[in-house]
């Protein structure tokens, strides 16, 4: 459990790198440029991310032309885009489409596409929910029709994570078999890809529409869900991480405020009823950070309890999220209610947090499920 | 406690009824209806004869309204609240009859819309730290400042409005309280927007703005207490239900049509439980209250309301699931007078996102809980360094 | 909705009458004397109720030799038992047996065990819950045998309120027929009434247990059990009305320690943590003294909705009592969780109080299917 | 951050086997097999050589801890928790040479028990607001003064005590700690009955009580300091689990064996994840912690711990039903050292009750959160009238 030195030092050297990148290149300005932008992300910083910072192939395996660091060095990484609120296709490419690719156990997928997303050459993300939404296998019904020696598919996949900039689509679909995974190049006929306005505009979901649009079975027929399962917890944990930097952040936030806004003759933060929310805060917030870093842990040891970690993380990091988010709005008063406050963008994150990936709830049912209650 | 006489009841009843009979709502113009309302003695009961009121029980204001809005009337508050609710009880309680002449009925009837001005950038939840300035010349005054969270200012009339006449006073005594005619020249409304998307509050600059003496509510240096009645209606009026379904029926219509775990199950129960007592406690405390100005118990109900509302919308949510990741319209706007009419029907998630502000506006939940402890409770006060400073001694940030 | 002055003028000064007497007559060490007193109450006190004041025969009606009061006034009288914690077998003759004797419809059993009640003559009580408690008809199992042109009972009853002083025990049993109501006289043959140590030591429960023991049928065989669950459910407002006594003493207790126990060199009453908990604790109490009133109300004018109204009222004034005297244990600090101290009285009442006729979750259940959720 | 040789963790282990093997637990007797511990410097491994240490990392102490309970030898702190946990840490930190020499061994080894003498009935939360008196009298001090919440006074040999050298300087200033020979005239010590029935705590009266000079700790007026090390030290002793179950583990054993419905679900799980994540916090603090002495965030384990034991009991007791309605003993009895060794067994009512000082003692949970915005957040205190004045004009009630 004792981290050694060296690993912690590398992870912290590696958290002040990005910390510096993303203050520097995803300031509150540029979040809310890239909110009005078609795009919603900054191409140049996506390539100074894979090239300069390497961070897009940081956590692949060696073998598919990654850096093969470990998985608690990655979710060091979207702590920190979580501070940042970057807006990127760095959620959907990293934490979701390369660990479905990865845990797919199709090596001629992996090779054929993990090196180009390692090099910041290729966007992809994962489209698994329909019309009603949801992140288990009962929310999909769509079926994958045979046609010669591929397949088509035909039908609506919504809440797609920044699918309008990618390259690939990892689409979930059923095949006579079961539950079978697909690789989509959204430019292929019949497929039109529809960005939905979010309620947080900085992380943009689409509706994707498939008419006999050709795909590519990735792994074997059937028996897609394990892999798809264990990539949607391994994204939980990443998500985690995120809510947990964007907690951070917003509670510095408030802290600041209520040391130099005045009332009554002085600083807020003087009131025990300040002191005291955001104390709870603070409470909240480590105790998230352990989940958190428990989970990373887990996905990097392969430990056999990870699903449950991640669970355990995704649930206490969302709630925490918005429950940092909250306090910042009531604690700012009126001026945290504004368009222009950046409060409002973290609270934001933090609520759409909370469905992305499954609810607190459905985590909290999947821990109940995994003791035996 | 709350005694009215039969005979009280059965006169207003009858007037109800005689206007009702003498102005059929369906043929009547909306200010022509309002008009005999008012001249009736309807419009606020408990006030005095002559100002829209028989100088009766508040409580029976309610059978009016209750009938009324069944008759198909027009309703006088509802493009108007804030002048209705507050502006009207603080005109009754303060001001002078020719102001009481002057300002009750056009309120009523249509004619002048109210907005508040009270608070400002550096004076939120410490509302007697404000720094709006005016200064005396002849019969005027000149005022110089900002307020800020004004609702309906780009669409209204007249503001209620208190500045700081004497910064060598206390912070509560030396301020001032005007009925401001918002065309007057230097009065500059600016939207502002908030995280739903759309500009509800609005900043109100003010440069070099004459307003009259005539215009003053109270007497000069003593407009916390004037003030103090406004914020107390307000208090009230936010625990109203300003929606035709309150917060939990509209989860409970929700819930019924979706699927739902057991968790969703409890949350709505509680949620419904809560919503009921709400409403006892409201009705309790209108039975309790006799005098035309409402107590410090008026803050029970505006607290308990937000944090209600709020939780039943972020239940909503949860009921919607993936949906509440999407927004229905970011596109930012004024309120207009037909914005006014379509509120009702905000999406669930921009309701979410407003009632954020619950918490916030008419006093935050925070001074709401100091506010029932000192004066509910009567436990001692905080330790205040500035309450008996000149105000321009006070430290700010 | 209004009360009218008249009503009013008489409920204020029933509530003056009752709590002048009680403030006398029940005062702290009378508690700690009756808590180790194996009667467990004064039977002086009792007389005086009956005799000089008519608290038991208030709300009897007039035909069974009651006064005829309605229960809204009853509850005032109840407020101020629980503000006074005053030990007694009130709670059980008047809020339990009389309402069931009342509610079983059998006019012989009213006219033969009513009017003692109503004079103070006759303590009685309700034996419903078996080995695993609960409180409703799930909770029966005993099995009542004919013999001859009566019935014997044979099995144990527990947490039955007072039983230990009673003089008439109204049990629940089944036949053949059903859920059915008896009267049994303690001194019956084959009937042992034991107290058992409570967590209350104001309101002894006991195990009663018959063998053999001879039982006359109240109203109709196989027919009990709409009445006893009606006056279940009358008793569980006036418990409610209890509760809020309770919280609103235990609140005023801690408000005049706050204001005069000083720390860091002021009263603690000045600091906003003690405050505003102080204040939640005072919403919550109006709050609950709303959902008592109203059910009150909905008993005394026979409101159809009276069984949703009671269960929102339990609910709701249990977790306020809790909440109340855990506050004020809190907030008198240590000093508060000592044995000499009456913080814990308060609180040992409220938490028994949550599980006696059904817990806060039981009545909540009870709302959801009555409100078809 | 924790770094931690390899080396280091190899000599633990091998000095660990090595008393193992020279000791054999199931032979040798309980204060022989101690001292051998002690005298290896297994006793606090980051203490110094020669004072039960080797003067390495903290951590390390939890492998010798797991390593001893799995050889079933006996537990230096099982019956002498404060001083083991608070006393040896603040000897360490403050002692002199000479002291340390003679207080340490025999509390490990079980020579002498140690209690705490902080609070006072005017001192809870204030405790730096403490008013027993020390009056010095050649090479001795004079004590006179009430202590409270004294757990385990009744067969304690040493108590911790603070106490007031110093009327006239601010309250902090003004305060010398002492280790006071419990057996000293003048020392009575009170049982003191709680909810829960029985007398865990006491009172202790000190009059005319005797201390030499060479039992103080610290310098004269600088107690405040040695206070806080003692301090520290408890809130991590009470972020422990005492018990072999922690109590979501004792609730899901319970809800297991029963019938329950859907809401009791939801909170089962929501208790273990509290647990869990309680838990982890509690590794990662301890990995955190480089030096002999905690921070402030010993304050989160606190707090976080004695609200999940609450809720974790109550949720108990909801499981439990009607039995909750009973009681399985109000008889009055004092610590002993038999009732020590049964307390693990307490019935889930008792428990439950005694829950209840888990959000006072040690620092109420409102002192934490104070401790935790100021100390960690770095939030301005709140302006105190009572810091700077000379104790003896600060107002008390």
């Amino acid at each position: 459990m004792t981290d050694t030195m060296g690993v912690d030092d590398a992870r912290e050297d590696l958290r002040r790198v990005v910390r510096q990148f993303l203050e520097r290149r995803s300031t509150e300005a540029d979040v809310r440029r890239l909110m009005a932008d078609p795009a919603g992300y900054d191409r140049e910083v996506w390539a100074v991310m894979a090239d300069q910072l390497g961070l897009q192939g940081m956590a692949v395996p060696e073998a598919h032309g990654g850096a093969g660091f470990g998985y608690e060095e990655l979710c060091v990484v979207f702590e920190e885009m979580g501070r940042a609120l970057l807006p990127s296709p760095f959620f959907a490419t990293i934490a979701l489409a390369a660990n479905v690719l990865l845990e797919s156990g199709d090596e001629v997928a992996c090779k054929r596409y993990l090196p180009a997303i390692a090099g910041g050459e290729l966007i992809a993300t994962l489209a698994l929910g329909e019309e009603e939404g949801g992140w288990d296998e009962t929310a999909v019904r769509m079926r994958a029709e045979p046609d010669g020696a591929g397949w088509t598919l035909t039908g609506r996949k919504r809440f797609v994570p920044t699918a309008h900039v990618a390259d690939l689509l990892l689409v979930v679909a059923h095949t006579s078999d079961g539950l079978s995974l697909f690789a989509v190049e959204p430019q292929a006929p019949g497929c039109t890809v529809d960005v939905e306005l979010t309620l947080d505009l900085t992380r943009p979901l689409s509706l994707v529409t498939f008419e006999s649009t050709p795909a590519v079975l990735v792994g074997r027929s059937g028996q897609a869900w394990e892999g798809v399962r264990r990539a949607l917890r391994f994204a939980a944990v990443a998500l985690a991480a995120e809510q947990v930097g964007g907690a951070q952040r917003v509670l510095e936030m408030t802290v600041e405020y209520a040391k130099v806004r005045h009332q009554f003759g002085r600083p807020i933060g003087t009131f025990q009823a300040v002191k005291h929310k955001l104390a709870d805060v603070l409470v909240a917030l480590e105790s998230a950070r352990s989940a958190a870093r428990d989970a990373a842990r887990a996905v990097a040891e392969g430990d056999p309890e990870v699903e449950l970690a991640a669970s355990v993380a995704k649930a206490v990091c969302s709630d925490t999220f918005t429950r940092a988010a909250g306090a910042a709005i009531q604690l700012h008063g009126g001026i945290g209610f504004t368009w222009e406050h950046p409060a409002q963008l973290f609270y934001k994150r933090a609520k759409s947090g909370e469905f992305l990936l499954g609810t607190p709830a459905h985590h909290r049912d999947l821990v109940g499920r995994a003791i035996g209650v | 406690m709350g005694a009215i006489a039969a005979s009280d009841a059965g006169l207003v009843r009858e007037r109800t009824e005689e206007l009702l009979r003498d102005h059929p709502p369906a043929r009547t113009p909306r200010r022509d209806f309002l008009a005999a309302q008012f001249d009736a003695g309807l419009a606020w009961v408990h006030f005095p004869i002559g100002l829209g009121g028989l100088g009766l029980a508040p409580q029976l204001q309610r059978e009016v309204v209750l009938r009324l809005a069944e008759a198909g009337a027009p309703d006088g508050a509802e493009t108007n609240r804030l002048g209705y609710a507050m502006g009207a009880p603080t005109v009754v309680a303060w001001g002078e009859r020719a102001q009481q002449e002057r300002y009750l009925r056009p309120l009523f009837v249509g004619d002048e819309r109210w907005c508040q001005l009270f608070s400002e950038p550096g004076a939120g939840s410490d509302l007697a730290g404000l720094s709006t300035r005016a200064v005396r010349d002849g019969d005027d005054w000149i005022v110089d400042g900002q307020k800020v969270w004004s609702s309906m200012a780009t669409i209204s009339d007249i503001g209620m409005l208190i500045v700081r006449t004497d910064p060598e006073l206390p912070k509560h005594r030396g301020l001032t309280y005007f009925l401001l005619d918002m065309h007057t020249p230097g009065v500059e409304v600016r939207p502002l927007r908030q995280m739903t998307g759309e500009a509800e509050f609005n900043e109100v600059y003010l440069t070099d703005v004459r307003i009259p003496d005539s215009a003053r509510v109270g007497a000069v240096s003593a407009g916390w207490k004037v003030a103090m009645t406004t914020l107390m209606e307000e208090r009230v009026l936010f625990n109203r239900q300003r929606d035709e379904k309150g917060p939990a029926e509209i989860a409970l219509d929700l819930y019924r049509g979706r699927e739902r775990g057991p968790e969703l199950r409890t949350r709505m129960i509680d949620l419904w439980i809560r919503a009921r007592v709400q409403r006892l406690n409201t009705v309790r405390a209108a039975a309790n209250r006799t005098a035309g100005i409402p107590g410090p118990e008026g803050s029970i109900g505006k607290l308990v309301y937000a944090e209600l509302n709020q939780d039943a919308l972020e239940f909503c949510l949860d009921l919607l699931g993936d949906e509440s990741l999407l927004y229905d319209s970011y596109e930012p706007h004024a309120y207009t007078e037909e914005s006014l009419q379509r509120r009702g029907e905000a999406d669930l998630r921009r309701r979410f996102l407003r009632s954020r502000a619950q918490t916030i506006e008419g006093g935050t939940s925070e001074i709401m809980r100091t506010i029932l402890s000192d004066r509910v409770l009567g436990l001692p006060p905080e330790p205040r360094g500035d309450k008996h400073l000149p105000f321009s001694q006070i430290p700010r940030g």
